[in-house]
């Protein structure tokens, strides 16, 4: 048994050095972000204050999809290299990517209100949006739904293989459908097209959502790696 | 004296007569042994004594009284043990023994009596592992294990030996013995040999019932 | 009645080992639901008008579909033979498991309606009225459920089939449900077709466990 | 090729020997479309209006339950493993499995939807398109839905958490199944549908036995 | 002449080790008899051999080739009998059997080749009676005679006699010599005797190999 630890066990050390590092850049990037979105930026001349949502909304979009495509090829290592880091960590990042994507949907809907006039509709990006949440969801259902958790693990990584399909979809569903939701204005291939005083407490929201799930995910991967000894040495137990 | 006894049982399975006219009659502290080659009809006969079939024709009785009368009292006076082992895969051990004995003990000590028959059958050290985590023969052990752990008359049991290594048959030898002494009945079908002391053998052959002395069956 | 309480919470036990699984219910329920924005588009007023309707038939499929296992592992792992030979009456052992599934399964239905009316734009007024319809509804469906769960046991394919058994028995309470709701949204007074319901409820309570019982009976032979 | 054809012949041959099951698949397409007049009221517009959308949210519902035995009994007998442990690559095997399966459930759901369709009021027009796009649409219905049947194997469960991986990978199929029958209602084009359909079905075919039998190898281990 | 080996084999199941570093080599014509106590992994190290479940570590080979490298050639060189019979319940027997062989032979001569099999198990005249109608025996039979339907060098049988009655056993060694001699390989999981020629036994409690002459196993 000790073979499959022996990796996990110099992650711990570490993890135990950058996680600190990662709450206090999150800490301190989020306040900055926060004050210079909340604050110190102009309101839109079209959206008015309800632009704000933006610094939340457009970060959670992103790692919404950023935490899937890390399941993705965590999911991918692990199947084929069976480096169980990697089931761990793509394991650990589920929920917090189902936060992520709840988050954009929620506050997307907040937003969706003022500019649309409705809290939904069924566009192409809305649409693929709340796949990715069930594909989160269905993910840590099927991880969960065995008696042997090897079994969950390889099935679920399997199934985040397939659902990968849909990041590509939401990515660029509004380029090929037009639809309500607005394209890409900050990731493009020219260049940004937002004005910097916004751009730049969105970006330090989006570094800030970015060391966040890093911290997060430290915990998380720690936390799981001791459970599995604990289990271990109770099976171990009472096995003999 | 109890006395459980089968008069002129035929049995239908799929439209097909398995046996016909067959009797039986064990008193307590008996053992009925059942042999016959594949087919013959063993488990039919065994699932036939414990209601869940119903004879085509014919009469089962306890004290002479009809067991059709009255299904949950003739339940609540055997146990059964079949292909199957009814062990669940997220329940312990100890969980899965002690909510059946609770279902006839009313739950009093059915903690302490499953345990206490978990070590009869030498997996007292498994007792807090989940279902899922047994072999075939530990799931064997286990079902055995819950026949001791409440107490019932008669037991019927359809090749008990399956999966069971050397020791745990000699354990199962032991308690089918003392469960005798104390009065028991047992009806046991099977292929291999098992040690037990003055038995009767029913060969479905021939339906013909034999009386045997201290010799090996079958 | 020791006997109804052993197996009442054997099952709860054994439904929240298996953690997810209730969710998973309710699950499918919201699934069911946001399915039909997708296939009649997205139209706030059409959707109002079918809400409660698409409400009432996902509970139904949600309930049909966790039903088909309340014997199915009992009935695969053997279980369920040592239940019928124990000496507790094999109604009393039916009607604890239907307790038992109507609890996991029938009560987080019934919290999560209310978001999925919100989802579909129902008129906030059939809020109330929804959840007692589901309050009297769901029991009933569990126990009409049953007597198809025990029926199909032992055929292959058993989805299917009970779906078929059982859909039409839910008919009724589908439409009385439903009616109860839209009553109330359209001004209109639902004593009627709650005291309907809870009629359902009384008629199903003694008669269907015993069926069911009758179907395990038969199924185990 | 040969073992192609013997795993598609034999699943076959069980599909019509255990008769009533396939033909059960279409009668709950055809109850659960039939519910919904009971749900939402009998008007004939507001039926005509999520005519289309009704039959095609009931078609991935049937296909969905009908799909969770596909590899479920086979698994349980042990013949799962016997068929992996044989000399055909088991991608094979999957693929003669998915046919026979579309064969028999995806084909009749097809014969059975106009009749709906004439049910529910829907506008003549639409009817040769709803049969394409269920002919384009239903292939990749059971495709995907055979990673999901792969995938919870073994679980606890298994109906429900299939609802839940399968149906939101189905909701693209059902979005351009409905939209190319109401585009033609509409008097529009739907080309475009149609080709977004049959580029599911292209990407389906060879990624998802692929994906499937994968599921198969770590299930049985 | 082929070599079946495995080195320094490790297996996990649940989490937990069952054996590790356990070596065993077989050549054509040599039986390999696997015993140990309920849960010592006999099951868990044919299916290993199989191909069924991977090992944690170490390598099987056959003729010095990994095994794991081409699934599918693996196994088509083996017979696996596991505790499942697969028999299909719809099918008739000699559906069930032929429709395995079909998948090896391409299916020319498979159904004659099932019938025959069918034979050498004492089960010829139940050739058109449905799966569903057999006991755990006839089943267990099925099963057996789908590995003579069509010829491999390699047979893995996890306890073979499971429900099966004196005659049927006796049959089944016979047969196992038979394959043998046309150097074949089998192993064997069991708890009970079986009569088989000179083979090597394989104790799980502490992975040693004997080899034994002309007597009984276990
Ligand atoms: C629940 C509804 C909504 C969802 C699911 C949603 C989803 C998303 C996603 C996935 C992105 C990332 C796109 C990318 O990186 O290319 C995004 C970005 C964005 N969303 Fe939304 N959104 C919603 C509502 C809204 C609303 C109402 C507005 C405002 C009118 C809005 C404005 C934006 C903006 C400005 C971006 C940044 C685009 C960029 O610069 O790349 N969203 N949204
Ligand atoms: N599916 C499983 N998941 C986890 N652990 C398992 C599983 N199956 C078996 N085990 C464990 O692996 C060990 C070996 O089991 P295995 O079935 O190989 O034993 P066995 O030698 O065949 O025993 P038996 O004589 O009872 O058949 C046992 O301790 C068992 O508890
Ligand atoms: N479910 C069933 N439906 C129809 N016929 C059955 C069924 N089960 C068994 N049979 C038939 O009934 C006869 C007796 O079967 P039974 O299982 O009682 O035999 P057995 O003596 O226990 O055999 P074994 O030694 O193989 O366990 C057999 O011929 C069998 O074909
Ligand atoms: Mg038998
Ligand atoms: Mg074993």
């Amino acid at each position: 048994m000790l073979h499959r630890f022996a990796n996990p066990t110099r992650f711990l050390r570490i993890a135990t050095l950058v996680q600190p590092w990662m709450a206090w850049s999150t800490i301190l990037l989020a306040g900055a972000g926060l004050y210079l979105g909340l604050l110190s930026s102009p309101a839109d001349y079209q959206q008015g204050e309800s632009v704000r949502i933006m610094y939340v909304h457009v970060p959670a979009a992103w790692m919404a999809m950023f935490c899937y495509t890390g399941m993705a090829v965590s999911a991918g290592v692990g199947l084929i290299w069976k480096h169980p880091l990697a089931d761990i960590a793509a394991k650990a990042t589920a929920p917090v990517g189902a936060c992520f994507t709840f988050l954009a949907l929620f506050t997307g809907a907040l937003w969706g209100k003022p500019m649309w006039g409705t809290w939904w509709v069924w566009d192409a990006r809305l649409t693929s949006m709340l796949v990715l949440l069930f594909l989160y969801l269905g993910y840590i259902a099927l991880a969960n739904a065995f008696d042997d958790p090897s079994r969950g693990t390889r099935a679920s990584s399997i199934l985040v293989l397939v659902g990968f399909v849909n990041v590509p979809i939401i990515k660029f569903s509004v380029d090929w459908w037009n639809t309500l939701h607005q394209p890409a204005s900050v990731i493009k291939m020219d260049g940004p097209s937002i004005d910097a005083s916004m751009l730049w407490p969105l970006l330090l929201m989006a570094v800030a959502f970015n060391t966040y799930y890093l911290w997060v995910l430290l915990i998380r991967i720690r936390a799981e790696i001791v459970a599995n000894k604990i289990r271990i040495l109770r099976l171990k137990q009472v096995h003999g | 004296m109890s006395v459980f006894s089968g008069k002129n049982l035929i049995c239908v399975r799929g439209e097909r007569t398995v046996f016909a006219g067959l009797d039986f009659s064990l008193e307590a502290g008996g053992a009925l042994v059942l042999i016959g080659h594949n087919g013959s009809g063993k488990s039919s006969l065994l699932r036939l004594m414990s209601g869940l079939l119903k004879p085509a024709s014919g009469t089962l009785s306890w004290d002479g009284e009809e067991t059709g009368e009255d299904p949950e009292a003739h339940g609540g006076r055997l146990h059964y043990v079949g292909h199957h082992d009814a062990v669940k895969p997220v329940l312990s051990v100890v969980e899965n023994v002690s909510f059946w004995a609770s279902l006839r003990n009313g739950g009093a000590a059915a903690n302490e009596a499953a345990r206490a028959a978990l070590d009869a059958f030498g997996i007292g050290h498994l007792c807090d592992v989940p279902g899922r985590f047994l072999s075939a023969g530990q799931k064997r052990r286990v079902n055995l294990a819950r026949i001791l752990a409440a107490p019932a008359p008669l037991w019927l049991l359809d090749e008990p030996t399956t999966a069971l290594d050397r020791q745990t048959i000699a354990a199962l030898e032991a308690t089918i013995a003392r469960h005798r002494t104390g009065g028991g009945m047992v009806v046991i079908s099977t292929h291999s040999d098992m040690e037990l002391d003055a038995f009767q053998v029913l060969d479905l052959a021939d339906y013909t019932v034999r009386q045997t002395g201290l010799e090996q069956a079958s | 009645m020791s006997g109804f309480m052993s197996i009442l919470k054997r099952d709860l036990h054994l439904a929240i080992r298996q953690g997810m699984d209730n969710m998973m219910v309710v699950m499918f329920f919201v699934l069911a639901v946001v399915l039909f924005p997708f296939g009649v588009g997205p139209e706030p007023n059409i959707l109002a008008r079918i809400a409660a309707g698409v409400i009432w038939v996902a509970a139904l499929l949600a309930s049909m579909l966790s039903l088909e296992r309340l014997f199915q592992t009992d009935y695969e792992d053997g279980s369920l033979e040592l239940l019928t030979l124990s000496p507790i009456a094999l109604e009393v052992i039916v009607l604890a498991k239907i307790t038992a599934h109507w609890l996991t399964t029938g009560l987080p239905l019934i919290v999560a309606a209310p978001l999925l009316a919100v989802l579909l734009n129902m008129n906030t007024e059939g809020f109330p009225m929804l959840i007692l319809a589901l309050v009297l509804g769901t029991p009933s469906l569990s126990l009409i459920g049953a007597v198809g769960a025990a029926l199909i046991l032992g055929s292959r394919r058993g989805g299917v089939l009970l779906a078929l058994l059982i859909l039409p028995l839910y008919i009724p309470v589908l439409i009385f449900g439903v009616s109860a709701v839209d009553a109330v949204i359209g001004g209109f007074e639902s004593k009627a077709q709650l005291l309907i319901l809870s009629a359902f409820l009384m008629g199903a309570l003694p008669l269907c466990p015993w069926a069911a019982a009758a179907g395990v009976r038969q199924a185990i032979e």
